[in-house]
């Protein structure tokens, strides 16, 4: 059988999260690879909960907030946004692939949209397969 | 088959050193290898870093030579940036690395080299250790000796900013200058070190030299190498530790090379061995000829002696006179003598006292010119300075973004790595005669030999108490059939 | 730390969990889980039975902690946080996992449903055993109110605050009280007097002891929360040094109206170069003036009138300004009464006459003689100087879409019916009392539809033609409406705070001040004697920027802690 | 404190460089009060005592073992567990048997790149070498060894259980002192504890002015002359002390340079780079993404300074003990 990648997504409680449900109500179907975790805004999203999550053996983690110019608090997503970058940074100095962490807007009536994310995504993230930082950790001391 | 001893661990700076001694079928030394079993990767893991950040990296090699390591790094990166340093750091970083050679030095005399000639070699092990010369000079010493170490700790601390892993130099001078207040604060510690200095000298004049059995144990013994010497020098032949051209000489005076930092790698390269993480600098243009004793061996020792028997004269005229004293008693200069570099030390020593007092008497030196903004990337610097223990070279290159694309380093210890190898093979030779069995002697003896490079493996020895554990296991076919250990 | 109790209930939602999702699967798995009392599935937990179920099991079982798998916590978080409450457990101890709109509806294959179901309801009792008992804090509501602008909106709301008794402060960027309605003549569609109308305000208004009134004077600073602002007002004519002045109020109502479109901006209608191109305001002064002439003095024997100059159009401004229409009608009606040998050609693009009396007020105006013209949206008619041999000024060519024909009109005088813009200090204001505007500078309330006269920050009140183009009955029924909400506030005395605000650990925090800038409600106070920052509770809105950002870990996100978070994660991949 | 029995006390030193140990040197005159008040069995570096010797002790016979370096090879782990065996308490002493420490940085980097840099690739190498060295070699039927050099760098933690952590590159005299102090009086925290340190971060101690932080161009140290009264980060030069424990007495902000956080993250901080990323990433000043790419683009190699002394123990890098 295929191999199914873990995903976890971090979203924002008034645009993302709203869109999210949307895509249910309007029944629009998408992979169920990703498990979402609400959050009140996409500022809240400690870079530190990416990581945790890859740790624990996330294959790809998604972090969606409102539109630029549209944050139900004024300006959070644009603290996500500038985090993102040297997230991504740091990421790639430990090896993790481009694809495995995506952040993107998504706003309350763009369930359409939030189904074809993760769609992608999910294609994305089979086709590199599982996340290799966690093995790596693990067969080294007895490494000869 | 062959029967191996092994003496494990020796001591340290990357790992354990470990000798193993291999004796043939009648029991005489068929060969005998010193390793060094660790490895941590430097030269690799400082690539993409940027350029200037590598000062406060590259004193993690060793934590008990960091400004040696810092002052190259920071000389390698100033070449980096073009060498425009503001003249005043130069100065400011000379002075605090007279005063890193003190603290070093001082460590080393007493907990060291001290025991084997204040409580004598013979003494019994277990007070042969610095708590054993406080015992024997009286405690006020052992406490005067503790605070003068603690003294060229301070002036460092006011300095810099820091003693251990400072973070003081950036392209272009240092990130503090010296104000009149500090300033005042470090004169009466200079003033309290030269004459604890002039102490130290004379308490090995006293101890020491007194002694004809231990003039007797410098002089002759296994303890010489037909090798040649390796040290910095200033316009004059002068030692200096911070600054200069790296000088060669062979064991009989003769001047082989003399060039600058930027060219070394004309003139050293680094043989490698499968048996030790530690590699083997030679005389690049003589070639690698195996551990040979010579006068036209590649091998080099850079040792505080070989650093006096580079220079024809030290900088300051009280290092002068001791400069003098010490190779008369040694019969001249050069000297193949390697226990004279106890000596040595306290001749260095004498120099770095009155080079602090220079600078504290310079009107310049709490001026606030400190450093300069370097206006280019020039893309390759070396820096080369003198460690404690031995010739210290830093080579980097970097992007014109200023990010380290490559760094090369050849550590003050790896220089004398070939020659310990030699030294040691030497001693057990001596001392272990066909049929009859090492004993005891062979620990300290062996021992002694490597003190008198100070390896920086063992510059971890300056802390309490002074001994380096030793073991020597003696097999006959496979069965251990004795074995000494202290 | 007591025991955990957690109750685990998950939801059929009639067929539209259970046909995808395996609903007893779930429950079996969940009974499983450490510290899971019990297990419970149902065909709707939202239904009372369904709550009085959760009710019951606290009250019998002793749980301490409930999760329910159902639908999107946006439904029905808050029934089921109020279940918890009636039996008697803090409404915090709850958790909720969305396997509807997140999973049943959205996945076919029921084994894959099923799973995501079992992981997302993981996450959720992982993340209940971290949660902690909030209780809504309270905190004194200041009676006094502030209201910028001294407009119909303003001196309503200022007004009918002070007749319920409490202090208001009127404060007037100008040097008179009456805004804009004080440039008006009559009003459509009744021809009710502006002047009236405002003059009547007025006197009750002098008659209120508990206004005062500040003229020449403006909003400088804001600072505090709901119930305890503290403003900075600055009072200056420009001849005198300005003063300052600091007032603690509770309220602010915001009422700083409109300023119209500057007509000059369309040059192809020559106003500022014709001579005879006025605006409506221009021509409320003729008439208040009781003078309708052109600029030689003589009565104008052709008058157009054009509408939605700087409204409804791509160029200017997509909004309609819906109150000129009616006022056009009017000039109609008042010029054929003024001059009734006048012709007047009323060009329009549509005739928007909505609202109480406008339809009839249409249909009268019609029957005056006025020439009705029809012009599309972006094909705006054109004015040129009229030669010697015509008799009249100006010639209109206008594409007229009713009959499709080129036609040219003649004119001794032309109306720009300008419509509303934002002021342009709006974006001043907003920024000082913390609100936010849209693309065409228009504040926002908090809801369009069901809170229009609040905004996202709590205690400032938004009325009238600030938060939109709107005539004077929608003003006045916006500031009364505004007034009403301070005034519900004001009796409640106490100001109730959600439970759910950051909050900042004084034994870990050291001052570093990262998150000072970061707050979009300035809640993050620094105490520059204790070298530490604290949280406003009242002000937060518990986004938790600061809770990320803290590089100390000194902040805590209530009901979002990384403790919280961190157990979800390993809950939905475990 | 001679009154006690004495501590039986072992010290050993890791992948570290010895800092570590000058650091307890750095106690001055206290040194040998501790000497007084304690039987050292075990200091390669020092003391009479070997390997054979410590086999020899019971298991728990040991009142503390002090281990600072990393491990970064099998003799590193061979020590540590039997230092775990031997003693009742086990301190993973300074960054590098905390965090990992500089030598982690080489956890970016793969072990073979550091051998073939070391040995074969670097400008003076003799030319043409081949010869890499190697756990075991028979030089004409003599057999060498050498200890295993691991792939990668990891915190003594990552090896065996650690009872106590003290931070610090070098940990500073003092809070040595206090540390030394607490074990001779029997005066420690809970096991797990991090000792010798506070429980806030580098700001508290920091002089520097303060005030709300809006960073609109980041400069390199060499870029520009510091200004020793503002805070170093409002300065635009990377500081990583609010994301650092305190302890140190404010080392290198007093010497005009950035923390690089050797105390390690706060108490109940997870991953001290990424929370610092967080910090900092949050007060860049402005909302345009190029702008943002043009701002962070004078900020090279973020990882490896964020990381500086704790890439084996971030979030990414644990390893994961079974």
């Amino acid at each position: 059988m295929s191999f199914e990648p873990k995903i976890v997504g971090f979203l924002c409680n008034w645009c993302s999260y709203t869109g999210a449900d949307l895509a249910g109500t309007s029944r629009i179907p998408y992979p169920a690879n990703v498990r979402i975790i609400r959050v009140m805004c996409s500022a809240r999203i400690d870079p530190t909960f990416v990581v945790q999550a890859l740790a624990q053996g996330a294959d790809a983690v998604l972090i969606c907030g409102c539109h630029p110019g549209d944050c139900h608090y004024s300006e959070g997503n644009y603290k996500a946004m500038r985090r993102f970058p040297l997230l991504k940074q740091l990421l790639k100095a430990y090896g993790v692939e481009d694809d495995r962490v995506r952040q993107t807007w998504v706003s309350a009536s763009e369930g359409q949209r939030f189904a074809e994310i993760v769609t992608d995504l999910t294609e994305r993230v089979r086709a590199l397969g599982p996340s290799r930082i966690h093995p790596e950790l693990l067969n080294d001391q007895r490494e000869r | 088959m062959s029967r191996s001893i092994k003496i494990d661990p020796i001591t340290r700076l990357e790992g354990h050193g470990k000798i193993e001694i291999f004796l043939n079928d009648d029991g005489a030394v068929e060969d005998c290898f010193f390793q060094i079993p660790e490895l941590r990767g430097f030269e690799r893991f400082v690539v993409g870093r940027p350029i200037e950040e590598l000062p406060r990296i590259v004193t993690r090699i060793c934590g008990v030579c960091p400004a040696s390591h810092h002052m190259a790094s920071a000389k390698a990166v100033d070449g980096c940036f073009g060498n425009e340093v503001a003249p005043l750091a130069h100065k400011l970083r000379d002075m605090y690395y007279h005063a890193h050679y003190i603290h070093s030095h001082i460590a080393h005399f007493y907990a060291l080299a001290a025991p084997d000639f204040v409580c004598g070699p013979d003494a019994d092990p277990s007070v042969r250790n610095i708590l054993g010369v406080v015992a024997k000079v009286g405690l006020e010493i052992g406490k005067q000796v503790i605070r003068a170490r603690a003294l060229a700790q301070n002036i460092q601390q006011i300095l810099g900013g820091r003693t251990t892993h400072l973070v003081w130099c950036l392209p272009g001078g240092v990130s503090k200058g010296l104000t009149p207040e500090e300033l005042q604060e470090i004169r009466p510690m200079v003033q309290e070190l030269s004459s604890f200095v002039d102490f130290s000298l004379k308490l090995f004049r006293d101890v020491v030299l007194g002694n004809p059995s231990y003039v007797d144990l410098i002089l002759h013994g296994p303890y010489t190498l037909d090798v040649q010497n390796m040290g910095l020098v200033d316009e004059h032949n002068a030692p200096n530790f911070y600054h200069g051209k790296v000088r060669v000489v062979d064991f009989q005076g003769q001047e082989i090379v003399k060039y600058e930092p930027a060219e070394y790698f004309e003139h050293v390269a680094e043989h490698v061995e499968p048996w030790t993480y530690l590699k083997f600098p030679y005389l690049k243009k003589r070639g690698w000829k195996g551990f040979k004793e010579g006068i036209d061996s590649s091998i080099y020792c850079a040792t505080p002696l070989a650093r006096l028997n580079v220079a024809d004269r030290m900088a300051t005229p009280r290092a002068q006179e001791a400069f003098e004293q010490m190779f008369t008693t040694l019969g001249g200069h050069p000297s193949k003598a390697l226990m004279a570099s106890h000596w040595a030390r306290l001749v260095e020593m004498v120099q770095n006292a009155e080079m602090l007092q220079r600078y504290c008497d310079d009107p310049e030196i709490t001026s606030e010119q400190y450093r300069v903004v370097p206006r280019q990337i020039t893309g390759t610097g070396v820096g080369i300075v003198e460690a404690m223990r031995g010739t210290l070279t830093h080579h980097y290159t970097c992007d014109n973004n200023g990010i380290c694309t490559s760094a090369n380093l050849i550590v003050g210890t790896t220089n004398n790595n070939a020659p310990i190898q030699m030294v040691t093979k030497k001693v057990a030779q001596t001392l272990i005669q066909p049929g009859k069995a090492p004993h005891q002697g062979i620990l300290n003896m062996i021992e002694m030999a490597f003190r008198a490079f100070d390896p920086c493996y063992s510059c971890a020895t300056h802390s309490l108490p002074g001994q380096m554990p030793l073991e020597v296991r003696v097999y006959k076919g496979g069965e251990l059939y004795r074995q000494f250990k202290r | 730390m007591e025991e955990l109790k957690i109750g685990f209930y998950v939801c059929n939602c009639g067929t539209n969990i259970a046909h995808t999702v395996d609903v007893e699967g779930v429950k079996e798995v969940a009974a499983q889980w450490p510290e899971v009392a019990i297990a419970r599935s149902y065909r709707y937990m939202c239904s009372n039975p369904g709550q009085e179920m959760i009710v019951n099991d606290i009250r019998e079982l002793g749980l301490n902690r409930v999760v329910v798998a159902a639908c999107s916590p946006r439904m029905h978080e808050l029934t089921f946080r109020n279940a918890c409450r009636l039996g008697g457990l803090n409404p915090y101890l709850f958790e909720m996992a969305n396997i509807r709109e997140q999973c049943s509806w959205v996945h076919t294959d029921k084994l894959v449903a099923t799973e995501k179901a079992k992981a997302l309801a993981r996450g959720a009792v992982n993340r209940v055993r971290h949660h902690e008992p909030l209780d809504p804090l309270s905190a004194e509501m200041c009676p006094e109110t502030l209201v910028l602008g001294g407009g119909i909106a303003g001196l309503t709301a200022a007004l009918e605050l002070a007749l319920a008794g409490h202090p208001v402060h009127l404060v007037e960027k100008s040097d008179r009280l009456g805004g804009n309605i004080a440039r008006v003549d009559l009003t459509a569609p009744y021809f009710y007097s502006a002047r009236d109308l405002l003059a009547d305000r007025l006197t009750r208004l002098r008659a209120t002891p508990n206004v005062s009134v500040h003229l020449h004077t403006q909003l400088k600073n804001l600072s505090g929360f709901i119930g305890n602002y503290t403003a900075t007002l600055e009072t200056g004519n420009g001849d005198s040094a300005p003063r300052q002045k600091t007032i603690h109020i509770g309220n602010v109502i915001v009422a700083t109206g409109y300023k119209e479109f500057d007509a000059s901006r369309i040059t192809h209608y020559g106003y500022g170069k014709l001579p005879n191109v006025i605006t409506s305001f221009e021509f409320e002064q003729m008439l208040r003036s009781g003078r309708i002439q052109t600029q030689s003095g003589r009565p104008p024997r052709y008058v157009a009138i054009i509408h939605c100059v700087g409204s409804r159009n791509r160029e200017f401004h997509s909004y309609c300004s819906r109150v000129c229409c009616m006022t056009a009608l009017k000039y109609a009606r008042e010029l054929k009464s003024a001059l009734p040998e006048c012709y007047v050609s009323d060009i329009y693009i549509d005739m928007h006459a909505f609202g109480k009396g406008c339809e009839d007020f249409y249909r009268k105006s019609s029957e005056v003689k006025t020439l009705f013209l029809m012009y599309g949206k972006n094909e705006q008619p054109v004015i040129r100087k009229a030669d010697a041999k015509d008799d009249c000024e100006m010639l209109i060519e206008v594409d007229e879409k009713l009959s499709g024909e080129r036609i040219e009109i003649p004119a001794d005088m032309v109306i720009l019916m300008v419509g509303m813009e934002p002021r342009p200090d709006a974006g001043e204001v907003a920024h000082l009392v913390n609100i936010s505007h849209d693309k065409d500078g228009w504040f926002i309330e908090s809801h369009p539809k069901l809170d229009p006269v609040a905004t996202t920050t709590e205690g400032i009140y938004i009325a009238g033609t600030c938060a939109a183009p709107k005539d004077i009955p929608d003003t006045v029924a916006q500031a009364r409406a505004a007034a009403a909400r301070i005034l519900a506030r004001i009796a409640k005395g106490k100001i109730e705070i959600d439970g759910v605000f950051a909050e900042v650990d004084p034994e870990r925090c050291s001052g570093c001040r990262m998150c000072n800038e970061l707050c979009p409600y300035s809640a993050i106070e620094f105490d520059a004697q204790a070298k530490r920052s604290h949280v406003i509770p009242a002000v937060c809105k518990a986004c938790g920027c600061c809770v990320a950002a803290c590089p100390s870990g000194a902040i805590k996100g209530r009901h979002f802690t990384d403790q919280q978070i961190y157990a979800q994660i390993e809950g939905v991949l475990a | 404190m001679t009154e006690k029995k004495k501590l039986q006390i072992a010290l050993y030193w890791g992948a570290a460089c010895g800092g570590c140990d000058v650091a307890v040197l750095d106690t001055n005159e206290f040194i040998l009060d501790v000497a007084a008040a304690a039987d050292i069995r075990f200091w390669p570096i020092a003391v009479d005592g070997k390997y054979a010797d410590v086999e020899a002790l019971a298991d728990g016979e040991l009142d503390l073992a002090i281990f600072n370096g990393a491990v970064r090879n099998s003799e590193n782990q061979q020590v540590a567990e039997l230092l775990r065996r031997k003693s009742k308490i086990l301190v993973a002493f300074g960054s590098c048997a905390h965090l990992g420490g500089i030598p982690g940085l080489a956890n970016l980097v793969k072990r073979e790149e550091i051998l073939t840099t070391a040995y074969l690739a670097n400008a003076s190498i003799q030319s043409g070498n081949r010869t890499i060295p190697c756990p075991e070699t028979n030089c004409d039927g003599k057999k060498l060894e050498i200890p295993v050099l691991y792939k990668r760098v990891y915190r003594l933690a990552d090896i065996v259980d650690v009872d106590y952590f003290v931070p610090g590159c070098p940990p500073a005299p003092e809070q040595v002192k206090n540390v030394l102090l607490a074990v001779v009086q029997g005066e420690l925290p809970p096991r797990k504890s991090v000792i010798g340190a506070s429980d806030r971060t580098v700001c508290d101690d920091c002089k520097r002015s303060k005030e709300e932080k809006k960073i609109q161009r980041f400069f390199r140290p060499f870029e520009i002359i510091q200004n020793p009264d503002r805070c170093l980060l409002e300065q635009g030069l990377l500081c990583m002390g609010s994301a650092t424990r305190s302890g140190c007495g404010v080392r290198c902000p007093n010497s005009n340079q950035g923390c690089r956080g050797c105390y390690g993250p706060p108490p109940g901080v997870r991953d001290q780079g990424t929370k610092f990323l967080s910090a900092l990433a949050s007060i860049i000043d402005s909302k345009d993404p190029a702008e943002i790419e043009e701002i962070l683009s004078h900020l090279p190699d973020f990882t490896a300074y964020a990381y500086r002394f704790g890439l084996p123990a971030s979030i990414l890098q644990r390893s994961h003990r079974s």
